[in-house]
């Protein structure tokens, strides 16, 4: 074969065929070891829970295996309350999707597009949520908002005035959804607005359309893919929200699917099987919705949303410069304002009934820091934060890593097999955290390596649940960066590796640190997932609050949920801080 | 005076408590080599709080909780033990058929339980120590004595009926344990079938588990709620304005059962955490939490300063395993029937 | 129709894009404004189309004014007719291009059958009649521009302003759809003002042109006279004078290199200041290795200001090649020779150059600030 | 170092890019790719440079393969000593100008204040050593264009492959740097291959000028023989031949023209099939209204296929003017006259074209796909 050389090739089967073939299993090495980590990581739980949903009892180690197949789970995917719990999820999502987007895209208009008064204050208005777990917000706005002993009815009375508020039912449901996934269609809109070519809005004025035309027939067509991608992202993440539903709608009968599925996982005996079918059935409703996201933005083209790095013009609101801002304020106030302060009288509130709100701020010693002093010293508390903050900082580094290489990969190479990595990594977005924990825990108990029980397999469960997350987030700065800048370093004399380290690596930092640093927050976040893995030794804060909660102790539940913030709070500034200082 | 403690003995190098050898001076100063145990437990976390510091203090072994509820840690211990990675050296659970799933799992060990012991509490070790009942917990009702004055709380089952509850009630779902299980079967064949569905007619509010609920009660959303009375008497120790009922038509009790380990990691350390369990002290901590406890020279729990009938009256209604199993799946689809709870 | 600008200053924040600028538009005159990158062009026909509010100025269109700083009278975009085609084209990618067209016109209130045929008629004239639903995303430059063009035109503006249309294109397209824009224009008789940094474009495009520099107009004039007569250096150097050579006044038709020192003859001039001596490439005479004045060159006439140099680098350019000859140590000078008028030359060959006073014109390097711009013929 | 290509075929997918091309570079010479948008060039060139992995072919550089598909040879791309400027300059933003160019020593083991040196030289050469300590992202698109070619000289390359490095820059800025690198070429005699899509630059800069259609070479030959000599109407056209009229075989001589039905006078042809009648702009002669065949012409010489026709638009550039003239129906010509040679001509006005036959090529439309492509001389 080496004789061949010389000459112009004799195309022969029989000595093309093994080059092309060495070739292949060359190039397939990478994209091959990428694969089996994704699968361990992802592909296992998923492929458990699929199995659970067609096996007669749960895929528990020691009786994995095929037999025993039957359909019959499916069964509790029509009964009437799962049906009953379907309809709720999908007004529930649907509600929230669209309440989510107007708030959002309400406040990234006013703050990419228009002069509105303090649009600095409201763009970290926009994101000043993201600091907050939904479910303590939740747990915040159903101390506020209760039926008789919501604070804000109790604070009514005082008053003297009826009481009206009550968030236990699907409307209250679907507002705190919205109020706290409203951040995301505001960062991804913010974007899209900031990044439209101006020119195409004022060659409509220009061209005679006023400005509500312009934004009606323009603005709006052109920036669908952002308004799109964040409703049926918005969608799914509520559709699969199990501790708000819990929290809120769980008192008030409200079932949702993924409350559904956790009370079949937990009611006697145990119904993990129908779980795993039922749980089946909302990744089907998640993937459809993905699948009609895909279709409607095939049809047309939205070519100029580009990133050139335009100066958008700004509108001058005039006399809603004020409403505007009103508007704003008072979404922050919803968001953000009120939870806290909730929180904070239900912790500094010496008994658990609060009769009076007024009246605590008369009243001589209604408040003590006894709460804040129990969480303070608590023990449990102190090892919670160490363990939260170890294994979010821990888990957002490898999730980084992890997601760089395999976007670098399907982003920047020709290997085989990049669909299937992009797929795999997206994966974990369809499947409900309740469910992916249950399969997680199956796997990691049932895989031959001693991490159960650790640390180390809440980091694996976070890096696996975040993948999606952590994949969109470098694949969109990868893009960004063009990618001659690496093949310009090849052929300077630098290896792959080397261009990599030396061009590409440096150049995505901005995305790298932005990547990290919301992995950071998903996974001090994240509460359902490592709900089914922890241990005594490896609870996390998030884990602390539910229990909390879950054993009626509401005040500690509230002070260690402020705790909580402002470790998050802490965290976000330090990292943020770090990789700017890091820029050059 | 029961000398609570290793000084309190003899002989310094076993465990003896009021009088009775709980570990001998092999296991004992075995178990203490081991330092530490993982205990399991679906039980309220302050109560068993409560258990395990005062077993700390009295053997300076050191005891971890894990707690979850009832069927989330059924699953934890089932994928565990098949896993051959049961982390726990102790387990306490409720629910007959959950024990029973456990058992047949092989979760458990054969535990040879002091003599003393043994004698004291008759009946509570079942299978020949494979398991044992450590206290029944009595299933009442509460109200929160902030909303509701004291001239309108409510004393007996028959007053949850009263149609000015409406809205205000509070229950939790039959599905959510033994406990609910143990409540429901008591409702029907106690107090009468009739009474679910007069019940069901005052609109209560139906919690998933006794998480939201007990925290509901004593923010007073709701004013009156089915609880068990160790979890009403936490919440009081938490500053709840809360009072547990004692009604005069008896009240249900269900026990928690107890189970050490089959790969327990300490098993030495878990066989005397086990035993003592059962010992007076244990026994008094129970009571002290509204528990009846299986001992009967302990007394009888109180609430605040009334007592409950003893265990023999015929106050506290007791289902055995057998009734428990043959009923729990039908009494629950009845019960969904009637409240409409779909699931 | 008409459009002037008097003392149009437009700031943004403290940097200053155009300053006390006047200018008038004749109706249905190509004026274009020609000048290099930054120095305001684009800012100026965006005061005029509304979409900057200068900070001073008076702007009218067909004698009625749009702007007014001494009123505060500004007139909405989308309230003064008229018709732009953005350097980035702008058009609406999710749109047809029958869409993107007919969009003025439904902005204007026309519907059904008058406005369809308003928009075929349209795109017949800018030649995409058969393109009408293609999506608009899915054409080429060329086509895009003339969307852009046919958008602008459906409009029937007032005026036509036109931001840099062809600069993203290459050479053979940008060649053809100049000749297509300015057959239009003159056919169409609109009033139009045209953007651009390329003399090229500007010379094949204007009536007149208007040359930019930092926010003022320094020079107006038919594109002969702005070729014949630049008033400085720097504005024949932007009309594509390919050598600029620094010199020192000797006398009125004299002037000497400061470096070899050489005098040279040049046509009598006034300039005085900082002077340049420009000349074109295709005006510098080659000649053999040491051809000296009052010689004849190749061309058969006398030569003058014959230098010594050598070929210091060559590029063909189809019917011609450019010289770069290095003289002395410092000064290169381009020469273009047709192919045909003489062996080709070879890297570091001797040769003379000669420089025809006739060709030569001195200037000032730059036009003084104060001067007052240039004002309409 | 010689660059030898053969039987290369490259694929994305399914679409063919490069399809069996064959291509030799001689040592030290400057070959020019030159091609419509998306024929090629880029995809053939990084199959050089190993940055794409061909599905079929043989490359070799001074003789040594780096690529062989028969025997699964791939030699990686930083071990094939390729220097390349990319199309978008690929300039690191995060590094300064000097770290730029330091770069590729840096990775050959070069240390110390010999690197230095190195260094200094070559930004020197492209004129650029006193922005060294500049951030490279602060640089003009011309300046950046500098560093990419500095940086790729400093590895002393055994081969130079340049792609579009020119066409994001202005007219001015284009021609002064396309003059530059062909110094910089012809001094340092580099083996040198360069991309682009523009006719002038590719004149201007080759030794040899490749002809690339569709992923194979069509045509191969030095600058003045392809520009006198394209071998079909669309490599004419795409090399600037202005007026390209579809005609049909009277015989070996003569053509018609299919709507007008008039015959024309040709130099005796060969090309047979559906045939063009090339001729530029500047060839085609303008006369007064009325003007006949075998009338004395404006320049004094007979005149031959004249054909009447009217002024249909015109554009001033500089020292010409080009004029479209209507045909009849549908014959549009386009002719060059200087501006002294006649008075202006005004739109509308009658006039009289002619087309010299030892102006006119006859040829085929496209080259016969089947026919090997060109062959390196
Ligand atoms: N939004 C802005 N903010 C600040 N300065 C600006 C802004 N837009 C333009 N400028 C500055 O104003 C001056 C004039 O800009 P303008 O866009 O009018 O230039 P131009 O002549 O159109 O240039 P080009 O040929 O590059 O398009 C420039 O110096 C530019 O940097
Ligand atoms: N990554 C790719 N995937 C699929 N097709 C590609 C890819 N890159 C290029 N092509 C296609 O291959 C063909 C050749 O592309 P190439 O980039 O070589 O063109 P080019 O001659 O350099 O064009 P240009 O002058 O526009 O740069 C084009 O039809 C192009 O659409
Ligand atoms: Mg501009
Ligand atoms: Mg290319």
């Amino acid at each position: 074969m080496t004789a061949q050389t010389t000459e112009r090739p004799v195309r022969a089967e029989s000595a093309a065929l093994p080059a092309r073939a060495r070739r292949l299993l060359r190039s397939a090495t990478l994209p091959g070891a990428l694969f089996v980590v994704l699968a361990v990581l992802i592909l296992a739980p998923v492929g458990l829970v699929v199995l659970a949903a067609f096996a007669s009892d749960a895929p528990r180690p020691g009786n994995v295996g095929l037999n025993g197949l039957t359909l019959d789970n499916f069964a509790s995917v029509t009964t009437a309350g799962s049906v009953a719990a379907t309809l709720n999820s999908l007004k529930v999502g649907l509600g929230a999707s669209v309440l989510a987007l107007l708030i959002g895209g309400f406040l990234a208009f006013v703050t990419a597009r228009t002069n509105v008064y303090l649009r600095g204050f409201l763009y970290l208005a926009g994101l000043v949520p993201m600091l907050l777990p939904s479910y303590v917000g939740a747990l915040a706005w159903s101390v506020l908002g209760s039926e008789n002993a919501g604070l804000l009815n109790i604070t009514l009375r005082d008053l003297g005035l009826p009481g009206f508020v009550d968030v236990n039912n699907v409307a209250g449901l679907i507002l705190v959804l919205a109020l706290y996934y409203a951040p995301y269609a505001f960062l991804l809109i913010h974007g899209a607005l900031s990044l439209m070519n101006p020119d195409l809005e004022e060659a409509a004025n220009v061209h005679g359309a006023s400005f509500g035309r312009v934004l009606r027939r323009v603005t709006l067509p052109l920036i669908t893919p952002a308004i799109l991608g964040a409703t049926v992202l918005i969608f799914v993440l509520t559709v699969e929200n199990f501790p708000v539903s819990q929290i809120i709608g769980g008192a008030a009968g409200v079932e949702t699917l993924p409350t559904y599925i956790y009370r079949l996982m937990n009611s006697t005996p145990s119904r993990g099987n129908e779980a795993a079918a039922v749980s089946i059935a909302l990744v089907a409703v998640v993937l459809v919705v993905t699948a009609l996201q895909r279709r409607m933005l095939a049809k047309r083209a939205f070519t100029t949303v580009s990133g050139k790095g335009m100066k958008p013009r700004r509108i001058d609101l005039g006399r809603w410069r004020l409403p505007a801002l009103l508007l704003g304020l008072g979404y922050f106030a919803l968001s953000a304002v009120l939870p806290v302060l909730a929180l904070l009288f239900v912790a500094l509130h010496d008994s658990p009934y609060i009769g009076t709100v007024l009246g605590a701020f008369t009243k001589a010693g209604a408040f003590t820091l006894e709460s804040f002093q129990d969480v303070l010293s608590s023990g449990v508390t102190h090892r919670a934060t160490v363990n939260s903050v170890v294994v979010s900082i821990v888990a957002a580094l490898l999730g980084t890593l992890l997601a760089f290489v395999v976007a670098y990969v399907v982003h920047r190479t020709k290997l085989p097999g990049r669909g299937p990595l992009e797929y795999v990594s997206m994966l974990p977005l369809a499947i409900p955290s309740i469910v992916l924990g249950l399969g997680l825990l199956w796997t990691w108990l049932i895989a031959p390596v001693p991490v159960y029980g650790t640390l180390a397999v809440m980091v694996i469960a976070f890096v696996a649940a975040q993948m999606p997350q952590g994949f969109r987030g470098v694949a969109a700065s990868i893009v960004q960066v063009d990618r001659d800048l690496e093949d310009s370093a090849v052929m300077h004399g630098a290896s792959r590796v080397r261009a990599i380290t030396a061009v590409t690596a440096p150049l995505l930092r901005v995305g790298l640190t932005s990547t990290f640093l919301l992995l950071l927050m998903l996974s001090m976040r994240e509460l359902t997932v490592p709900l089914f893995l922890f241990t005594s030794d490896t609870r996390l804060l998030s884990i602390v609050i539910f229990d909390d909660f879950d054993n009626g102790i509401l005040q500690r539940a509230a002070a260690t949920s402020l705790l909580y913030c402002l470790v998050i709070l802490t965290l976000s500034i330090v990292s943020r801080r770090l990789g700017a200082k890091e820029q050059k | 005076g029961c000398g609570g403690g290793a000084a309190g003995s003899a002989d310094a190098t076993s465990l003896v408590v009021g009088g009775e050898t709980i570990a001998d001076q092999k296991l004992y100063s075995a178990a203490k080599d081991e330092g530490s145990l993982v205990f399991y437990t679906g039980g309220s976390e302050q109560s068993e709080k409560a258990v395990t510091e005062a077993f700390t203090k009295a053997t300076g072994i050191n005891v971890e909780i894990v707690r979850l509820a009832p069927n989330k840690l059924t699953e934890r211990i089932l994928a565990e033990t098949g896993a051959k990675k049961l982390g726990a050296d102790v387990i306490r659970t409720s629910g007959e058929d959950i024990i029973l799933s456990l058992a047949k799992a092989g979760t458990f060990q054969k535990l040879t339980l002091p003599a003393a012991v043994t004698s004291a509490v008759g009946d509570a070790v079942k299978e020949g120590g494979l398991y044992f009942s450590g206290f029944d917990r009595v299933y009442s009702f509460a109200y929160n004595n902030a909303v509701v004055p004291k001239d309108q709380a409510p004393k007996n089952w028959a007053d949850l009926l009263d149609p000015k509850w409406q809205g205000k009630l509070s229950i939790v779902q039959v599905g959510a344990g033994g406990s609910t299980a143990a409540l429901t079967r008591f409702q029907i064949d106690k107090i009468g079938e009739e009474y679910l569905t007069k019940f069901a007619a005052n609109k209560p509010r139906i919690f998933d588990s006794s998480a939201g609920q007990t925290d509901a009660l004593a923010r007073g959303e709701v004013s009156v709620a089915t609880m068990p009375v160790a979890t009403g008497i936490g919440s009081i120790a938490d500053g709840a304005p809360i009072t547990v009922a004692v009604p005069a038509e008896g009240a249900v009790g269900y026990p928690f059962y107890v189970g050490v380990g089959a790969q327990a990691p300490s098993p030495n350390a878990a066989k005397v955490f086990a035993s003592w369990l059962l010992s007076k002290d244990a026994q008094k901590i129970a009571v002290q939490q509204g528990d009846y406890p299986v001992r009967k020279d302990v007394g009888t729990p109180k609430v605040g300063d009334v007592a409950f009938p003893a265990a023999d009256s015929g106050w506290l209604y007791r289902a055995d395993a057998k009734t428990m199993l043959a009923h729990t799946a039908e009494d629950a689809k009845r019960w969904r029937e009637i409240f409409g709870y779909t699931g | 129709m008409k459009v002037e600008v008097h003392g149009l200053t437009l700031t943004y924040g403290d940097a200053v894009a155009v300053s006390d600028l006047d200018l008038t538009v004749e109706e249905g005159e190509s004026l274009v404004l020609l000048g290099q990158s930054g120095c305001g062009k684009t800012s100026t026909m965006r005061c005029i189309a509304g979409l900057e509010t200068p900070a001073a100025g008076v702007i009218s269109i067909g004698g009625r004014p749009v702007f007014d700083s001494g009123s505060g009278l500004n007139r909405a975009p989308n309230k003064r007719n008229i018709g732009m085609v953005f350097q980035s084209y702008a058009i609406w990618p999710h749109m047809t291009v029958f869409e993107n067209v007919a969009f003025p016109l439904k902005m204007k209130g026309t519907k059904g059958a008058e406005m369809r045929t308003a928009v075929r008629e349209t795109l017949e004239l800018v030649g995409l009649d058969h393109l009408a639903d293609r999506g608009a995303s899915l054409l080429s430059g060329g086509q895009m521009q003339r969307v852009a063009l046919a958008r602008s035109l459906a409009m029937q503006p007032s005026v036509l302003l036109l931001d840099e249309p062809l600069s993203n294109l290459d050479a053979r397209l940008r060649h053809r759809l100049r000749m297509e824009l300015r057959e239009l224009q003159l056919r169409l008789r609109v009033t139009s003002m045209y953007v651009t940094h390329d003399q090229d474009e500007a010379l094949a495009l204007a009536d007149r042109i208007a040359l930019m520099q930092s926010g003022r107009i320094v020079q107006i004039g038919t594109p002969p006279e702005i070729y014949a007569k630049p008033r400085s250096a720097s504005i024949a150097e932007f009309l594509g004078v390919d050598n600029i050579i620094p010199v020192t006044r000797e006398d009125a038709s004299c002037v000497r290199l400061p470096s070899a020192g050489q005098k040279l003859q040049v046509e009598p001039y006034e300039a005085t200041g900082d002077l340049r001596l420009c000349i074109r490439a295709e005006d510098v005479l080659l000649g053999p290795d040491g051809m000296k004045d009052t010689d004849l060159g190749p061309d058969g006439m006398t030569v003058t200001n014959a230098l010594p140099g050598k070929v210091a680098g060559f590029v063909f350019q189809g019917s011609t090649v450019v010289y770069r000859i290095r003289v002395g140590t410092d000064l290169e000078l381009d020469a273009v020779q047709l192919r045909s008028s003489g062996p080709l030359l070879g890297l570091d060959d001797a040769v003379t150059v000669a420089l025809p006073p006739g060709a030569i014109r001195v200037l000032p390097a730059e036009v003084p600030v104060e001067e007052p711009a240039g004002v309409p013929a």
